[in-house]
């Protein structure tokens, strides 16, 4: 049992860091704001749910697991709210996204 | 493993940086630093475990907690403060 | 490789207090003197934390299983410092905001030159 | 390995310090002074200094952007752009970083423990504290019980400050208040922005809780009276920057909070005087009670809450009183 819970806090962890770095790569690669807020989703989220649930089995039932689940449930919170805030004040400024020009024939 | 864990998190620290750093618009810049404070609160987690002293994870509560709020305070004033946005 | 790097914390430091110092003397604009004070702050906060750590050394929380702790007292005191850095950052951020009214800029050599003109 | 990601994060910081002198947009420069404060407290807590990383993440990340973006909504967000790097200023950093980094070199190295720092008073703190005290956190014992004048000092210094502040910014006031209500009725409140309102309905009680939990949780782990009124402030802050400026000045009248001010630091020092009356000397807290480390106890209590009272309604009203400015 406490292998199965091992692994699979190592599985989780190196999933969660695997995401967060490609979506470290998606906001240094891609090629525009509304774009490269996709990238920044998923490391906001998944990466970082992961990671932490990871560090939850480590800790096994403990008050740190609580702490750990008190910061998911804010970062759940509060990230994509202030992704959205982003998104829609670049928006309201009027930025537009970056369109390639074929796809107007669909 | 945890270390593998703060590689990923510290790699990702350091391409949310340089997005920040770069550019080119406002609202890059404020995407890459709400990311950055993210990635923070994952690498005190994350150090929390690797240093074994695991018990200090509000900091990690607070990072979420101030992160969110520059960011509101930010695109507040984006959207009062008449900003130049390139 | 302790000893190799065992000063860099303290480049580091000194690296950012002239940061600091450079935006100071050489920024005409008043907010950013005060951001470059406030890097000046930090980076000696940074100096104090660094000389109160301990090799191997811990938090200094007691706790089960630990007895070596790093030295609380720079803590204790970069602490109450923070705190009242921005107080004072504040007091200078209104004044900046009290010139902007007044004088209608907030740079230096604008400034100085409505001061020389009659 | 602790090394390793320490280094990694100085020359992090060392790259945003450069970039914050190389930019000339103000508003993209107090962005990264977040980021900045942020990089700095994660390397505060590195080095075990996780009451001090506590503090810079919540005043630095939070508290000092919030207040640098309401300076330049009221100045200008653009400096002066500058020819060529300032080549005199450029020397005399160079000089005397030059000089200082010679100084390091008779400097103890990283975490020596036979540095002269911890020779003297430090290792005393250590051993005495569990058992004068008993509490666990020795930065909370050492700031409230040994270094309680310096703190009740430090205190009186944001309290000052915040006079200043309140001096500076609301002479003329109520003229600008009637005009803009007339005005604009709420142009401040993000009336659009429903999402962020029904979130931070659920949010900011959570800060608010969480924010007592760290004022009462100080003995035990970090966090304290400093800590907790930043974060008590933020959450007011947060209120104010969702639901405008008037809503949270209808909840917390200035009145009120300017009593608040003058409160916690009374408090601070009316408990030095209460320990003076009961046969001790000024903030000696073992006379408070019978027992010497329940009366630190109480002690420790009572003036944290008195510096936390003072910093959450300080840091609030600076903050009102930046925002509550018009731009002229």
């Amino acid at each position: 049992m406490d292998l199965i819970v091992y692994y699979a806090s190592w599985a989780l962890l190196s999933c969660g860091a695997f995401l967060c770095a490609v979506g470290g790569l998606g906001i240094l690669r891609l090629p525009d704001f509304y774009s490269r807020q996709h990238a920044a989703g998923i490391t906001d989220t998944l990466g970082s749910a992961f990671v932490l649930i990871g560090l939850m089995l480590q800790s096994g039932f403990s008050l740190n697991a609580a702490k750990l689940v008190m910061i998911l449930i804010f970062l759940i919170l509060t990230s994509p709210v202030a992704t959205h805030a982003i998104a829609q004040a670049a928006r309201q400024s009027g930025l537009e996204p970056k369109v390639v020009a074929e796809e107007d024939e669909a | 493993m945890f270390i593998a864990a703060m590689i990923g998190v510290l790699i990702t620290m350091l391409m949310a940086l340089v997005r920040a750093l770069s550019g080119p618009t406002v609202f890059d810049r404020i995407l890459a630093v709400n990311m950055f404070g993210t990635k923070t609160v994952l690498f005190i987690a994350v150090l929390g475990f690797l240093s074994g002293r695991p018990e200090f994870l509000d900091l990690a509560l607070v990072y979420v907690l101030i992160n969110f709020i520059g960011t509101i305070a930010i695109l507040k004033f984006v959207r009062f403060g008449k900003v130049e946005t390139a | 490789m302790s000893d190799a790097l065992g000063l860099y914390n303290y480049w580091i430091a000194i690296f950012l207090m002239m940061v600091g110092f450079y935006n100071v003397i050489a920024s005409g604009n008043l907010v950013k003197k005060l951001i470059g004070l406030s890097i000046f702050q930090t980076s000696v906060f940074l100096l104090y934390i660094t000389m109160g750590k301990v090799k191997d050394g811990t938090a200094p929380i007691l706790g089960d299983g630990y007895d070596t702790f790093s030295n609380p007292l720079p803590h204790v005191l970069i602490l109450t410092a923070i705190v009242v850095g921005i107080a004072t950052t504040a007091v200078g951020l209104a004044l900046v905001v009290r010139i902007q009214e007044h004088f209608g800029t907030i740079e230096e050599d604008e400034l100085i030159a409505q001061e020389d003109s009659p | 390995m602790i090394h390793v990601v320490d280094m990694t994060l100085l020359a992090f910081l060392a790259l945003v310090a450069i970039a914050i002198t190389r930019m000339t947009n103000l508003f993209a420069t107090s962005v990264l002074t977040g980021v900045y404060s942020l990089l700095m407290a994660c390397i505060f807590t590195v080095l075990d200094a996780v009451d001090v990383a506590f503090t810079e993440a919540a005043v630095g990340a939070g508290i000092s952007t919030v207040l640098f973006l309401a300076t330049l909504s009221l100045t200008t967000q653009r400096e002066k752009p500058q020819r060529s790097p300032n080549w005199k200023a450029l020397c005399v950093a160079l000089l005397t970083g030059g000089a200082l980094v010679y100084g390091t070199f008779d400097m103890p190295h990283f975490g020596d423990p036979q540095a002269p720092v911890h020779q003297h008073v430090g290792p005393h703190y250590i051993g005495v504290s569990p058992t004068q005290i008993g509490v666990p956190n020795m930065v909370t014992s050492v700031l409230a019980s040994y270094r309680g004048y310096d703190t009740l000092g430090e205190t009186a210094v944001i309290f000052t400050a915040c006079m200043a502040v309140l001096l500076l910014l609301q002479h003329e006031k109520r003229r600008d208040e009637q005009s803009a209500v007339e005005e604009k009725p709420d142009k401040e409140a993000m009336e659009h922005a429903m999402i962020l309102r029904v979130q931070s309905k659920f949010f900011i009680p959570l800060i608010l809780l969480f924010g007592l939990y760290v004022q009462f949780h100080g003995d035990f782990g970090p966090g304290g009276g400093f800590q907790a009124g930043v974060i008590f402030a933020a959450g007011i802050i947060l209120y104010s920057l969702v639901n405008g400026l008037d809503k949270a000045r209808q909840i917390i009248p200035p009145n009120v909070l300017h009593g608040l001010v003058a409160f916690g630091l009374l408090l601070y020092a009316g408990t030095g005087l209460a320990s003076l009356f009961m046969d001790g000397n000024f903030l000696q807290y073992r006379a408070l009670a019978e027992e010497a480390t329940h009366g630190e106890h109480i002690g420790i209590l009572l003036i944290e809450l008195g510096v936390g009272v003072t910093v959450a309604t300080v840091m609030t009203s600076m903050f009102f009183s930046f925002s509550g400015r018009r731009r002229s």
